[in-house]
């Protein structure tokens, strides 16, 4: 047994460190987020191609890496670390569904060169638990009205799940845009009434979840290790009553409670990726407490860090809100809590 | 035990109710979503509706008639509170001076600058921000370090201001500044500065909501008359303390109001939306309680200063209470409503009932803001527990 | 307005405090709850009528003092600070029912002179949530099983809640006892199909229920606020590490939030009592919160008690883990959080 | 990466599986809830449980066979731990001797020592019981002041030990005692004593649960031969850290297993007694998550015990974790289940699955023992943040 890395998998940490650190600063992708219409920047995605990211999971013939769910963390972490902007994951769960359903070799190509963006298109309301018409597909037409595509807006074609199956539309220009209170992450609403192709079941879906909810969980890790890295670097230098702030027992209480939830989301993470990877039975109860646990994390970790912070920690200037915008973008995203911990149960038998 | 308000405090509350039923705008709510709206046009609209409560007498509750007040006590304030919160009324513009201001001039100031501030504060002609807090000064508020040396008549400031609310749009600041560098606490003085004076720089300050009603204010001597001094010199502390404690007031009797407002909206947005399980019912439920427990908290603090009892440092307390509620609160509103509850307020599929995202953003302000829910702690712990101190 | 209890109410306090620390001191009260088979006490039963406490709701007629929801929460209040065993509010709600019901003053000059008790009989199950047979009135019997009904053993009769309405019934002999953690409250079960008379409908139980949520919330707020002062105590004198260990921040903060729960739950409870007294259209929702509130508050103050003192907060010789079990046992009783949770949505109209 | 059992720890698996298939008593619940049981006869049961497993080669899994372990490692000791829970075997009597003696010998003790004390502990015949916190020395044990001056060839002991899990039931007690009274650390040595020598009064200590497992051992002119000292004279505090990182082991591991045996269990009470609502389900995943998260924390450092790293003071994180779930486990077991949960285990209609009363008030003592979890907090700051410490 061992935790630690294969060498491989430690080489592509610090080659991905390095890179998030000179191609994707904050101070870069503050513009991305703060000003570009989108949020999404070409330069940045060939970097992704470049660097091999966009084809993490799929095989050799389309140009892939042939990697797995532990890459796939390793790589999220790092991203989250910086708290990058765009549809990294969107893109690699989309693209590994079209993997898995078979012959769409040509696109998977495109994907992989960072050419073309797919993403999946999912929910059928923009609000949790409302009963909203279902997305048909028929006659080789897919109906139906889809919220929170990501980055919906920059695709070339959407994935869409309907109660038929998976199926591939061009991507339509009647798109409405959602902003909300995250800018790195941008959503469009999309009304469809357009010619779809089949792709497949729904059951391509039940894989990609579980990868979707590791991979989202490790950007979590991501944003909790660096927001409280950023925090303690804070604690140990301001002074306050005549000492650093870090010498007050309740504050290192404080961070000695956002470090345990960083590590044992970390232990969930790199678990669950394991899993995913080994296919063995616990893999969805691993998965769904990762993504459970760690948003929750994130939530109390991102939270904390900015309470630690004082006044500064709430403004635009610092880079603190950016993280703890995306963590709550990511707790409700890619199975929210409430979902996984049914997942949970389910995997459980309970 | 009588927790009832009076028929002269229920006679006041229908007058109020009269009031706003003739001249009240639209809900504030609908104005923010405006397509129109930008963050000058909200400031004008607040100066409106400032200037028409003014002249209604609805400003300055209990204080004096002599100085424009209504010479009513703080239950007439709270039943005021309460009837613009339940009416959705605009805030006024001029929170800071009307709340911190007037009160610190009432109680500290000269007849001469009581004449001289209290009426454009009033009529929102002059409006007012807070420097208090500096970059290396937040908690420990006593180490501030802007200094005000008296040259002849006058004074000259210098150092720097942040979290001025209002900076941006404020036409004057009252400061505390050291004019003795080696009392902690008796070398703090009370100073009002017009932000134009040559010397002073101020700068928008932008939120994690993406709003600038913060500022930062700079001052490289700046000089200042001495007539603008309140009270004695090296009294600034002792002003800015029972001043603060006004601002305290009995804010979770009329903060239950306005989260009640909200909760009763969520309730309507979980039931529209179709989330009517046992798992949202609870957290709703909780919610409900711990608003009710505060309203319970802000009707004994309000019963007691309408007993004639000040509230000491037990205002820590519901300070504490009510900020954190407010995160629980917003965070539950998020996690129910999913990812809707985060679109911005001009967003096309945002809901109209509240600005959900802004609030839970701005949630995590409230623990920080006024005195941190660590220094709250502090304080309950010296203060009110008495507990052994360390000995540093 | 004015929060201060009147001075009639103020002298209540007093002398019930005189009371409680001469007659139910813990040291006293602790032999009833450690050797005592039913856990009661006659003699101390023989002083609440001479105080008049069992009478403290009921009419001149039956010997009662005509008091209301505020001085019963006084007296709780105080009975909480010492932990007091026995089924004092049993007998005072079961009271309440039988006079608003009327016709029953021979036995309610006996319950308030301390020669009767009678209790509810409510529990069909012993467990949350399970559907059992419903207890039945018909033909002049009461057939059903009912459990947790308090001091069972020594009641002379049973006040039970029936679907058909609300019955006396004498105690039957064929009790089963159900010893729970809390030594100081001692529960039975009892198999009925015995002859009982009809006092009255259900709706009997609203009032009473609103009162029995205010009155269990006054003891814990009493539980509380001793088990506060227990620790206060403590930790100005226990020493670690060189200091008194109330010195230390993490602790004092907990501290204040043991207080913030204790004082809340004191505006809550006697925002309630009034809110009964005067019958005031809040008066459900203020109940129901306060129940609901001081209920989470007094295990949170409770459990941070025994946690403060460490290891010998855990012993049985200290009082502390007395008012922790009856914290949880009044927790669950007179409607439990999760009902009074359900009682506050409902009067809210949510 | 790789958290997959080798093929033989595979092997091992199924060979403590075949054995317990043959060899595992009855359900340890059951024999507490029978109706002949009492503290003395569950003593009995546990010693003849152990010598059982002894006699099978299961104790001490990861000593050397000298010593009549194994040679096994971390992960052996784990998977036998493991089916242990799962088989719901009654737990061995002579804990805290296998646990914390055992090792401090091997590594610390002399020849003879580990000659003369090893085999009876494993054979159950001599209980040991340690005598590490005193009443005025709990979070801070290295303020203890039980002494031990030497006089010729002995030690004579004065002071008192509290929280000596098993003292009522032991045969010897390992104690730190104060060998010097200037050096706070290194003036602290390890003894061993018989708890029938002259001098030493044991006196059980009842505990919220209304079990005596603990008691209180009194020193007065204790004589105790020198030959019991293990190591040398002030070695005692570093043995005494040494061997409670043993306790620490890959404890998340095992909590992970036997909280989920319990967790399912309280899932089924619940399907049984209709509770089947979303408030109900969530609760319940929450639990599991975490728990699910326990284990992987438990598999991690497993695994690096495995890989041939040691823990460090991140078993705190872990001690913390595990304790606080506890709480919050029982807790909301109580809560689900209702009044019947707070029954004691031989009322009648208690459940038979697990005795939820009991473990309820246990729980509360999790957070106490082995270090607070106020005194594991300061380690991690201390030890693993590195944040500036109190000048003091």
């Amino acid at each position: 047994m061992r935790f630690e890395l294969s060498e491989d998998q430690a080489l592509l940490r610090s080659s991905t460190r390095d890179f998030c650190q000179r191609e994707l600063p904050i101070d870069k992708t503050r513009v991305v987020m703060e000003q570009s219409k989108d949020g999404y920047e070409p330069g940045m995605w060939r970097s992704f191609a470049d660097m091999g990211y966009l084809g993490l999971l799929l095989p050799e013939s389309v140009g892939g890496q042939v990697l797995g769910a532990i890459e796939l963390a390793v790589v999220m972490e790092e991203m989250g670390r910086v708290c990058v902007p765009g549809p990294y994951l969107d893109a690699v769960l989309a693209a590994s569904v079209l993997a898995t359903a078979g012959g769409h070799e040509q696109l998977l190509a495109e994907i992989v060169s960072g050419r073309k963006l797919v993403v999946l298109a999912r929910d059928d309301s923009p609000y949790r638990g409302n009963r909203a018409e279902p997305t048909r597909f028929s006659d080789g037409r897919v109906r139906g009205t889809k919220y929170f595509v990501p980055f919906g807006a920059r695709a070339d074609a959407l994935l869409v799940v309907t109660s038929d199956g998976l199926v591939l539309v061009d991507a339509p220009g009647n798109m409405t845009a959602l902003e909300t209170m995250d800018q790195g992450q941008r959503f469009v609403a999309v009304a469809l009434d357009h010619p779809a192709t089949f792709v497949g079941p729904l059951s391509l879906l039940e894989r990609i979840d579980q990868i979707g909810a590791v991979g989202a969980a490790a950007m979590l890790l991501g944003v909790m290790d660096r927001t409280l890295e950023i925090t303690l670097d804070y604690v140990r230098t301001r002074e306050a009553f005549g000492r650093p702030i870090g010498a007050f027992q309740v504050l290192q209480h404080r961070m000695a409670d956002m470090l345990l939830r960083a590590e044992s989301s970390r232990s969930a993470v790199y678990r669950g990726a394991w899993c995913c990877d080994t296919r063995v039975v616990e893999t969805a109860l691993a998965c769904a407490s990762a993504k459970a646990y760690a948003g929750d994390a994130a939530r109390y970790v991102c939270g904390q860090a900015i309470q630690l912070h004082g006044g500064i920690g709430f403004t635009w200037e610092l880079d603190l809100h950016f993280f703890f915008k995306r963590a709550k973008t990511l707790e409700q995203r890619y199975g929210a809590t409430e979902a996984q911990l049914e997942n949970a149960l389910a995997a459980a038998g309970y | 035990m009588d927790l009832q308000l009076s028929p002269q405090h229920l006679a006041f509350r229908e007058e109020v109710r009269g009031w706003l039923a003739a001249n009240a705008d639209r809900p504030w709510r609908e104005v923010l979503r405006g397509s129109t709206a930008t963050e000058d046009s909200l400031i004008e609209a607040r100066r409106v509706w400032q200037r028409k409560l003014h002249g209604a007498g609805y400003l300055g509750m209990d204080w004096p008639a002599e100085w424009g007040g209504r010479g009513g006590g703080p239950v007439e304030q709270a039943i005021l509170e309460t009837e613009l919160i339940e009416a959705d009324a605009p805030p006024i513009l001029n929170t800071l001076g009307i709340g911190l201001l007037g009160p610190a001039l009432i109680h500290h100031g000269s007849e001469e600058q009581r004449r001289r501030f209290i009426p454009p504060m009033l009529a929102a002609e002059e409006i007012w921000c807070q420097g208090f807090s500096e970059p290396g000064s937040g908690s420990d508020l006593a180490s501030l370090k802007a200094s005000a040396v008296l040259d002849g008549d006058d004074f000259i400031l210098n150092g720097q201001k942040v979290w001025t609310t209002f900076g941006p749009w404020a036409d004057w600041i009252f400061v505390l500044a050291r004019t003795d560098g080696k009392d902690r606490y008796g070398g703090i003085s009370f100073i009002l500065c017009k932000l134009d004076t040559p010397g002073i720089t101020v700068r928008p300050l932008r939120q994690i909501t993406g709003e600038s009603e913060f500022g930062e204010v700079f001052f490289e001597d700046a000089r200042v008359p001495r007539t603008n001094l309140v009270g004695e010199i090296g009294e600034g502390w002792r002003i800015a303390m029972t001043v603060l404690a006004y601002e305290r007031g009995a804010i979770s009797f009329t903060q239950a109001v306005q989260y009640g407002r909200d909760l009763g909206r969520l309730a309507t947005a979980c039931k529209e939306i179709g989330r009517t399980g046992s798992a949202v019912r609870e957290k709703l439920g909780r919610l409900l309680v711990e608003n009710e427990v505060m309203r319970a908290n802000g009707i004994r603090t309000l019963a007691n200063f309408a007993d004639g009892k000040a509230p000491g440092a037990e205002s820590s307390i519901e300070k504490v209470y009510w900020s954190e509620f407010d995160q629980r609160f917003r965070e539950t509103a998020l996690d129910l409503l999913g990812p809707g509850g985060q679109l911005v307020r001009t967003s096309p599929e945002a809901r109209d009932d509240c600005d959900w995202a802004r609030q839970f953003l701005w949630s995590r302000a409230e623990t920080i803001f006024s005195g941190s829910s660590e220094v709250q702690r502090n304080i309950i712990a010296k203060r009110v527990l008495k507990l052994p101190q360390d000995p540093r």
